[in-house]
C-alpha cells in the first residue's frame, strides 16, 4: 500500500495534508469489511470516494471522524498520530461527518436539531433567540426557507438532508466529510450545495466527498479513491481519468449500456386510469392513464405532490373524490392491501422511515409486505429463506451475513433490499418513488434493465424521480406535476428538459390557466 | 328544613371484612335514613390513609356535615385530620381504631384487636393441651395485625406451642392459599393454623385440603365470615371455632350517632366491643346469609 | 436482475457460527437455575415434587396472562387492566353459574356455560380495550387504566363489597380443572403450557405475530407493509383478553370465589414476567419462552422466601426486588462483555 | 432539477396560519375546565373557595412527584418506586426528627435537619434508580420494580409493621409547612408552583431538557450528538427523587406518620397525570404544564365523586375509569379532524 502522503502530488503539492488513515482494517463479528485502506485528504481540496454498494465508504470516513474504531491502523491527524475515542473527540479535531442516514431527533424542531449537545446559553438558559437567528442565517446560506420551529418529522427528507448539512456547517469544520449528501436533494439543492463546498475549499477546508454521482465527483471533486470490496483500488486526479474509467474502476468491469432498449406499445389497453383525484390540501384533480408494458414518469419540483398523489392511489392517503379503474373497471382502494390485491405496490422513497424495519434481519424485511405468500396458516421459514437467496441473487445485496441488522447495512444495499420486499408481492403495477437513492453506478444500470424487463414481461412502471437522466432514459410518457396539479403529460420528442421544466414550474399548463399567470 | 348531615368516613371494599363493612355501612344508612328522615348519611371510601384525609376535607367543606363516623384506616395519620374535623365543630364518632390523641371523639365504638388475637390463643392453648406445633398467617403489616399478633403471642407464651413460622397473607385468599402450601411442603408436622382472618382462613382450608393433610390440624380464623360460621355451625373439623370482629360496628356506631342528634341523649363514651368466640353452639347467632361478609 | 459475477463474490449471507450459543435466549433459563439452587440450598423441601408442582401450577395464572402481554407489549401497546379484568371476569363466571344451579343443577353443563360466558366476556373486554385505544387514539396506558377501574368497580359492585362464592355443588364438578392432573403433571400446568406453545407458535412462525413485531418496532413501516395496524394491535388486546378468561377459568375453581382483592396487582406480574422474559417494553421484540421462565422466575422468587425464615417478613419486599434486578442483570449478559 | 425562479411559488413548508390555536397545548386546559364545570353542576359548593383550596393543595402531592416523572418519561424512562419511596422519605424523616427531639428538642432545627435528610434520601435514592439502569443496562421498568420492593420493605421494616408517627412537639412546629398560607395561598401550592415553575424553565429553557427530549427522541442521535446519554437519564432519575422528597417534605406535617401503606399506587397516579397531560409515554416529548393541569384533574375527579352520593361507593373507580379515558379523549382532538 503506497502512503497517501508521499504519492500525491499534482493538485496537491502547496497544499497540507490534514488527515489521512493508513492501512486502515475494520471488522465487524467475523466479516471484515476494510482491508488495508489508506487515504489523505488535504486542506483547500475536495476528495471524492466512490465505490460500490458497500464497498466500505461509509465505514471508512465513520472510522475517519471517530464513530467508529478501526480493528488496526493508523490515523494521522497533521502530522501526529492520534485517535478518536468516539465522534466528539473527531468533532473537537475538527472533523466533522455527514452521515449518509439522517441523525435527527423527529421529536425535535429544525433550531434544536442543529444545536443538539451544543445549544447556545446565557447563564444557565438556553439562549433561543440567538440559535434561531443562527439557524436562520444557517438555513439562509443553504437557501433552505424552511422555518427553524419546524419538527424534523414534519420536513421532506431533502429538507432534512439540508437540515444537516445546516448543522455541520454550524459546527465550523476544518475537515468536512460528506457521505452521500446528494443522494436525496434536488437539483437546486445540489447547486446551492456545490457552491458551499467551493466557498469552504477556498477557505482551506479539506472535504472528504462521497457520491454514486460521477458527474458530480467530475464537478466538484480534485481527486477522487476509488474503493471496492473493502480494498483501495485507486487513487487519481480526477482531472486524469475520465467518468467510464471511475466507474470501471468502482465496477471491476466495463458497465454495459446505461439504460434498456426498450419500444413501449402505444396501443396498448389501459391497465390504470386515475380521474380527479384530489388529496385535500395536496393535490388537485389528478387524471392520467398507465398502459400495459409502460414507464409513466412523474416528473415535478419537491413538494409537488407526486408522493402525495401515489399515496392516494395506494389507500394510504384519504382520497377525496375522483375515480381509479383498474383494467377499465372502478375499485375502490382504501387501504395498501386493496392496492395489493388490484396487483399495485408502492416503493417508499423515505427506506429508513417508511421502508425497512432496521432492527431485524433481512428475512423478515423481505417478506413483510407479502406474508401470505410465504404459508398460512403458518409462515414457511423455508419459502422465506428460499425467496431471501434469490432476492439477494436478483437484486445483488451484498451483507456480510444474514442475520445483520438491516440498520447496519450499507445504504445501497438497504434500497436493494426494499426494493426486492417490494417485488415480492409479484405486482403488475409497480410505482417507484426514486428508485436508485444511493445506488452505485452498477447496480443503477442493473435496475434500469430490471424495470426494462418488467414492461417486457407486460408490467406497468410509474416512476417518480428527481434523476432527470433516469426520467427521460426510462420513461415512455412523463407527467408533470406543479404544486398539486398535473400541469401536462408529455409524450414523443416533447419529453426533453426544458419543456419539463416549463411545466414543473407552471409557465406551461395543458389542463387549463397556468395557476402563476394573472388570470 | 335542612337534613342533618352525618359523613361516614370508611375503607374501601378491597378485603373481605373491608367489604362487610361497607355492606353493614350501606345497609345502615338505608335504615336509619328510613326511621329518621330528616337524616342523611353519606358515605365517602378511600383506599388509603391520603385519600381519608382527602374525604374528611370534602365531607367538611363541599357536604357541610353537622357529624362525622369514621373508622380510620390506620390511627395515627388520621388523628390529626379527626381533629380538624373536631375544630370545625362537628361531632366525631370514632369506630375500631382509636386514634393517638385522647379526647377528641365524642363516642368511641372500639373493637378489640388484642382480644381477637388472645382469644384464638387461649383456644388454641386449650384445646392442644399447651403443646404443639403451629403456623400463623398474619394479615398486612399495620398496626391492626400487630396488635392482633402480640396478644396472640402473649397468650401462648406460658405454653409449649411452637410457632413454626409467621408469614404474612395480606389479608387474602390468594396469598393464604399459597402462604399454607409453602408451609405445608417446609413442615411435615402442624398440628393447628391461626390465621389471622377468615379471607385467609378460606385458602387455608383449599391449601390443606390439596395436601389431603384435613386430619393432621385445624384452623382458626378470624372476622366472623358467613362461610366460616357455616362450617363452625356444620361441626366441620378443620374449623371448629371462629374468633367474632364483626364489621357490623359501624352499623352501630352510626346508630348511636343517629340517636346523638335525634334524641339529644347523651350518648357520648366508649362502646367496647368484645371478641366474641363463634362455636357450633352459639353459631347460628352470628350467621347472616345475606351479608356479603 | 441478473449479475453473471455474483458467484464470485465470498458467500456472504448464511454463514453461521457452529456452537454458537446464544446468551440472550438462554439467559432466563440460566437465571431460572440459579433460583432453583438457591431455593435448594436453603429448604431440601424446594425440590420435593409437591412443592415444584405448586411453583409450576402457581406461575399458571400470572403465567398465561403474561403470554397474552407479550403480544401486547410486542406490538407496543400495554394493558394495565388484566388484573381486573380477572376479577370481573371471575366474579360473572360465579354469578352465572351461581344462577343455573337453580335451573339446570351444578352439573357439567353449567361449568360449560360458565367458561363461555368467560370467553366471551375476555374478549369482548380485550376488543374494547383494543378498539377504545386505535379508534379512539388515546394511549394504551391511560385506556387501559381506565378500564382497569372499570372492572374492578364492577366486580366489587356485583359482589356487594364482599365475595362472591361458587355454589358447593358447582365446585364439585369443576373442581378437576384446578385441582386434577394428567400423568401426573397439574391440569393448570397443562393449560399453561398449551397456551405458551400455541402463543409461541402465533408470535413466531405466523403472519399475525410477524406482524406484531413489525408495528411495535416501527408502525410507518407496518403501514406501508399493507399491515392493517389497528386490527392487528386490537387483535393483541383480544388475545390478552383471551389469555386472561383462560386464566380466570383455572382460577375460579381454585377457592371458588371472587371479589375486589382478586387480581390486584396482577397486571405487574405479569408485565414484570414478560419484560424478565426479555420482551422489550418499547415494542418490537418478544419471546414468549422468556415470558414462562419470567413468571417461573416471580412464583419461585415467592415460594423460596417462605421456606425461610431466616429473612425477617418485614423486609420480603426488599429481598425480592434485589432478586429480581440480579437475575434480571445476570441474564441479560452484559457483564459478559465487560471482559472481552 | 435545477430552478432559479423557485421563489415564485408558494412556500410549501413552513408556512404558518395564523392565530392558529394550538389544540394539544390547549387540550388539557379544556378539559379541566369542562370537569370545573361538571363539579359546580354537581354541587354548587364545589366552587366555594375552601374547596378549590383543598383540590389544589391535595395536587400538590402528586403533581410535584409528577413533574419529577415528566422529566424521567421525556427522557424515555419510568419510575414505578416513587410510591414506596416516599413512604421510606416519610418514614426516615419521622426517625430522625423523633430522635433528635431528645437533644436537640422539636424546635426548628429539628425540622430542618429532617427536611435534610429527606432531600439527601431522595437525591440518592433518585441516584441509585439512574445509575443502575444505565450503568447495569437493566430496563428501567425492572430496576424500580426492583426498588419499589425494597423501600415497601425498608419502611415496613422500620415501622416495625405498624406506623411511625411524628412526635406531637414537632409536629407543632413542623405543621405550618403544610397548614401554613401566604396570602391565602396554601403553602403546599406555593411549594408547587415553585417546583412546576422551576421544572418548566429547567424542561424548556436549558440545555439539559433539550437534552432529555433528545434522548428520549431517540437514543443513536443523541449519542451522536455528543450527549452523556447516561449521565442525563441518571440526572432526570434525580431529578424524581428530589420531587419525591419535596413532596414527601409538605406530606409529613399533614399526617404525621409513615407506615407501609403511605403512598401505594402514587406511582401510577403520577404516570397517570404525565400521560394525561399530553407527554408521551414513549419519551422524546414532555410538557410540564400538562402535567400539573393532569393532576389537578386527576384530584378534581375524586373531589367531585365525593361531591354526591348518587354513585355507589362501589363503582367510584368505574366513574374515575371513565372520567379519564373521556377527558384524554377530549383533549387530544382526535374527534375534531372526523369534520374536516
Ligand atoms: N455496524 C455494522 N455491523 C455489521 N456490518 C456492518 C456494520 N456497518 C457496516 N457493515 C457492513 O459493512 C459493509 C460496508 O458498508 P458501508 O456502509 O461502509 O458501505 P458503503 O460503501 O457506504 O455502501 P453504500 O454505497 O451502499 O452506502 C456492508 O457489508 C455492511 O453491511
Ligand atoms: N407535515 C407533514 N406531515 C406528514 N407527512 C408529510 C408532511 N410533509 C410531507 N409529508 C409526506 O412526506 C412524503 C414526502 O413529502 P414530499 O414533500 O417529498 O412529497 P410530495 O409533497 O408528494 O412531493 P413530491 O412531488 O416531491 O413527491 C409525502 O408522503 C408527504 O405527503
Ligand atoms: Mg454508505
Ligand atoms: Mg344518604
Amino acid at each position: 500500500m503506497t502512503d497517501p502522503a508521499v504519492s500525491l502530488t499534482g493538485v496537491g503539492q502547496t497544499r497540507k495534508l490534514r488527515l489521512s488513515g493508513q492501512d486502515i482494517c475494520k471488522s465487524f463479528g467475523p466479516a471484515q469489511v476494510l482491508h488495508d485502506v489508506s487515504i489523505g485528504l488535504y486542506s483547500g481540496e475536495v476528495h471524492a470516494l466512490l465505490g460500490e454498494n458497500g464497498a466500505g465508504k461509509s465505514t471508512l470516513v465513520k472510522i475517519l471522524s471517530g464513530y467508529h474504531q478501526p480493528t488496526s491502523g493508523q490515523l494521522v491527524l497533521d502530522g501526529h498520530k492520534t485517535g478518536f475515542a468516539n465522534s466528539d473527540a473527531g468533532e473537537k479535531a475538527g472533523v466533522i461527518l455527514i452521515h449518509q442516514e439522517l441523525n435527527l431527533a423527529e421529536q425535535l424542531t429544525v433550531e434544536e436539531n442543529i444545536f443538539l449537545g451544543r445549544e447556545m446559553t446565557r447563564g444557565w438558559f438556553l439562549d433561543k433567540v440567538a440559535m434561531r437567528s443562527q439557524a436562520r442565517s444557517l438555513l439562509d446560506r443553504l437557501q433552505c426557507d424552511i422555518s427553524p420551529e419546524t419538527r424534523i418529522r414534519d420536513l421532506s427528507v431533502s429538507d432534512r438532508q439540508m437540515v444537516e448539512i445546516a448543522k455541520a456547517l454550524s459546527k465550523n469544520a476544518d475537515i468536512l466529510i460528506l457521505d452521500e449528501p446528494t443522494a436525496v436533494l434536488t437539483g437546486r439543492e445540489v447547486d446551492i450545495l456545490f457552491g458551499l463546498i467551493r466557498r469552504l475549499r477556498a477557505q482551506g477546508v479539506a472535504i472528504l466527498y462521497i457520491s454514486h454521482k460521477l458527474d458530480e465527483i467530475k464537478a466538484i471533486a480534485d481527486m477522487v479513491t476509488v474503493l471496492r470490496d473493502g480494498r483501495h483500488v485507486a487513487t487519481h486526479a480526477v482531472a486524469d481519468i475520465s467518468k467510464d474509467d471511475m466507474a470501471r474502476l468502482m465496477v471491476g468491469r466495463d458497465i454495459a449500456q446505461m439504460f434498456p432498449d426498450r419500444v413501449a406499445d402505444e396501443q396498448a389497453p389501459v391497465v390504470l386510469s386515475v380521474r380527479n383525484l384530489s388529496v385535500p390540501g395536496m393535490v388537485h384533480d389528478a387524471s392520467f392513464d398507465l398502459r400495459k408494458g409502460e414507464v409513466l414518469g412523474f416528473a415535478g419540483i419537491v413538494g409537488a405532490g407526486r408522493t402525495a398523489l401515489m399515496e392516494a392511489i395506494i389507500g394510504l392517503r384519504p382520497q377525496s373524490g375522483g375515480t381509479i379503474a383498474r383494467n377499465g373497471s372502478d375499485v375502490a382502494i382504501a387501504s395498501l392491501s386493496d392496492a395489493k390485491k388490484y396487483g399495485i405496490a408502492y416503493l417508499t422513497k423515505d427506506r429508513k422511515g417508511r421502508g425497512l424495519l432496521l432492527n431485524m434481519d433481512m428475512r423478515p424485511n423481505l417478506t413483510l409486505l407479502a406474508l401470505e405468500k410465504f404459508g398460512s396458516p403458518l409462515i414457511s421459514r423455508k419459502a422465506e429463506e428460499d425467496a431471501l437467496e434469490k432476492a439477494i441473487a436478483a437484486f445483488d445485496i451484498r451483507a456480510a451475513d444474514s442475520k445483520t441488522r438491516v440498520g447496519d447495512f450499507s445504504g445501497g444495499n438497504q434500497q436493494k433490499l426494499l426494493l426486492a420486499k417490494v417485488m415480492e408481492t409479484d405486482p403488475d403495477i409497480v410505482i417507484i418513488d426514486e428508485p436508485t437513492r444511493g445506488i452505485d453506478i452498477g447496480t443503477k444500470s442493473q435496475i434500469y434493465h430490471f424495470i426494462g424487463d418488467l414492461t417486457a414481461q407486460g408490467k406497468s412502471v410509474i416512476l417518480l424521480s428527481s434523476e432527470m437522466p433516469e426520467m427521460l432514459g426510462l420513461s415512455d410518457r412523463i407527467a408533470v406535476m406543479a404544486a398539486g396539479r398535473i400541469t401536462g403529460i408529455l409524450s414523443g420528442d416533447d419529453r426533453n428538459e426544458h419543456e419539463i421544466m416549463r411545466y414543473a414550474t407552471g409557465i406551461s399548463d395543458k389542463n387549463g390557466a397556468s395557476p402563476y399567470e394573472p388570470s | 328544613a335542612d337534613k342533618i348531615k352525618i359523613g361516614v368516613s370508611i375503607p374501601a371494599a378491597t378485603h373481605g371484612w373491608a367489604g362487610g363493612l361497607n355492606w353493614h355501612a350501606q345497609e345502615a344508612e338505608k335504615d336509619l335514613e328510613k326511621a329518621y328522615p330528616n337524616l342523611d348519611f353519606i358515605i365517602a371510601t378511600a383506599k388509603n390513609p391520603t385519600e381519608q384525609a382527602n374525604d374528611l376535607e370534602d365531607l367538611v367543606s363541599v357536604q357541610n356535615i353537622d357529624g362525622l363516623v369514621i373508622l380510620p384506616f390506620e390511627s395515627d395519620p388520621l388523628t390529626i385530620p379527626v381533629q380538624q374535623v373536631k375544630e370545625a365543630g362537628k361531632f366525631i364518632t370514632v369506630v375500631d381504631r382509636g386514634l393517638s390523641q385522647p379526647g377528641i371523639e365524642d363516642i368511641y365504638v372500639a373493637g378489640n384487636n388484642s382480644a381477637l388475637g388472645e382469644q384464638a390463643g387461649e383456644y388454641l392453648k386449650k384445646r392442644l393441651d399447651g403443646k404443639g406445633k403451629i403456623v400463623v398467617l398474619r394479615g398486612l403489616p399495620t398496626t391492626v395485625d400487630d396488635e392482633r399478633v402480640e396478644a396472640f403471642n402473649a397468650s401462648i407464651k406460658d405454653s409449649d406451642i411452637e410457632v413454626l413460622d409467621m408469614k404474612y397473607a395480606n389479608w387474602n385468599r390468594d396469598d393464604g392459599y399459597e402462604v399454607m402450601q409453602d408451609f405445608l411442603s417446609r413442615f411435615p408436622e402442624i398440628d393447628a393454623v391461626w390465621a389471622q382472618d377468615d379471607d385467609i382462613a378460606l385458602g387455608v382450608i383449599e391449601a390443606i385440603k390439596q395436601a389431603d393433610r384435613t386430619d393432621e390440624m385445624f384452623v382458626v380464623g378470624g372476622g366472623g365470615m358467613k362461610d366460616i360460621i357455616k362450617r363452625v355451625k356444620d361441626g366441620d373439623k378443620l374449623t371448629p371455632i371462629d374468633v367474632l370482629y364483626p364489621p357490623a360496628m359501624i352499623a352501630t356506631a352510626m346508630g348511636l350517632t343517629a340517636l346523638k342528634f335525634e334524641t339529644k341523649a347523651a350518648v357520648e363514651g366508649r362502646y367496647i366491643l368484645g371478641a366474641t368466640t363463634v362455636t357450633p353452639e352459639n353459631a347460628d347467632k352470628f350467621y347472616f346469609p345475606d351479608s356479603p361478609y | 436482475m441478473s449479475r453473471p459475477d455474483n458467484k464470485a463474490l465470498p458467500a456472504t449471507t448464511g454463514s453461521r457460527v457452529p456452537f454458537h450459543i446464544d446468551f440472550k435466549a438462554i439467559g432466563p433459563f440460566v437465571a431460572l437455575i440459579v433460583l432453583f439452587v438457591l431455593g435448594t440450598a436453603i429448604n431440601e423441601a424446594f425440590l420435593s415434587s409437591g412443592n415444584l408442582s405448586n411453583i409450576f401450577t402457581r406461575s399458571s395464572f400470572i403465567g398465561i396472562i403474561a403470554v397474552g402481554a407479550t403480544f401486547v407489549i410486542t406490538a407496543g401497546g400495554i394493558d394495565l387492566s388484566v388484573g381486573s379484568m380477572a376479577a370481573f371476569i371471575a366474579g360473572a363466571m360465579i354469578m352465572v353459574m351461581n344462577g343455573l344451579v337453580q335451573s339446570i343443577g351444578p352439573g357439567v353443563e353449567t361449568v360449560l356455560i360458565g367458561i363461555g360466558v368467560s370467553i366471551v366476556l375476555g374478549i369482548g373486554a380485550g376488543a374494547i380495550n383494543g378498539l377504545v385505544s386505535t379508534r379512539g387514539k388515546i394511549e394504551a396506558f391511560i385506556v387501559t387504566l381506565g378500564t382497569m377501574g372499570l372492572y374492578r368497580s364492577l366486580v366489587t359492585y356485583m359482589a356487594d363489597g364482599g365475595t362472591l362464592s361458587l355454589d358447593f355443588g358447582v365446585r364439585g364438578t369443576y373442581r378437576p380443572v384446578y385441582y386434577g392432573d394428567v400423568l401426573g403433571i397439574p391440569m393448570p400446568v397443562l393449560v399453561f403450557l398449551g397456551v405458551a406453545i400455541i402463543g409461541y407458535v402465533l408470535l413466531n412462525m405466523t403472519p399475525f405475530g410477524r406482524k406484531c413485531f413489525a408495528i411495535g418496532s416501527n408502525e410507518q413501516v407496518a403501514l406501508y407493509s399493507a399491515i392493517n395496524v389497528d386490527r392487528v394491535k386490537t387483535l393483541t388486546y383480544i388475545i390478552q383478553g383471551l389469555c386472561v378468561s383462560i386464566a380466570t377459568i383455572i382460577y375460579v375453581p381454585r377457592l371458588g370465589s371472587a371479589s375486589s382483592s382478586t387480581g390486584v396487582l396482577w397486571e405487574l406480574e405479569a408485565i414484570a414476567a414478560v419484560i424478565i422474559g426479555g420482551t422489550m417494553l418499547k415494542g418490537g421484540y418478544g419471546r414468549i419462552w422468556g415470558t414462562v421462565v419470567g413468571a417461573l422466575m416471580l412464583t419461585t422468587i415467592g415460594n423460596i422466601l417462605n421456606l425461610t425464615d431466616a429473612i425477617s417478613n418485614y423486609l420480603n419486599g426488599a429481598v425480592q426486588g434485589l432478586i429480581i434486578i440480579v437475575a434480571v442483570f445476570l441474564q441479560r449478559g452484559d457483564w459478559r462483555r465487560k471482559k472481552n
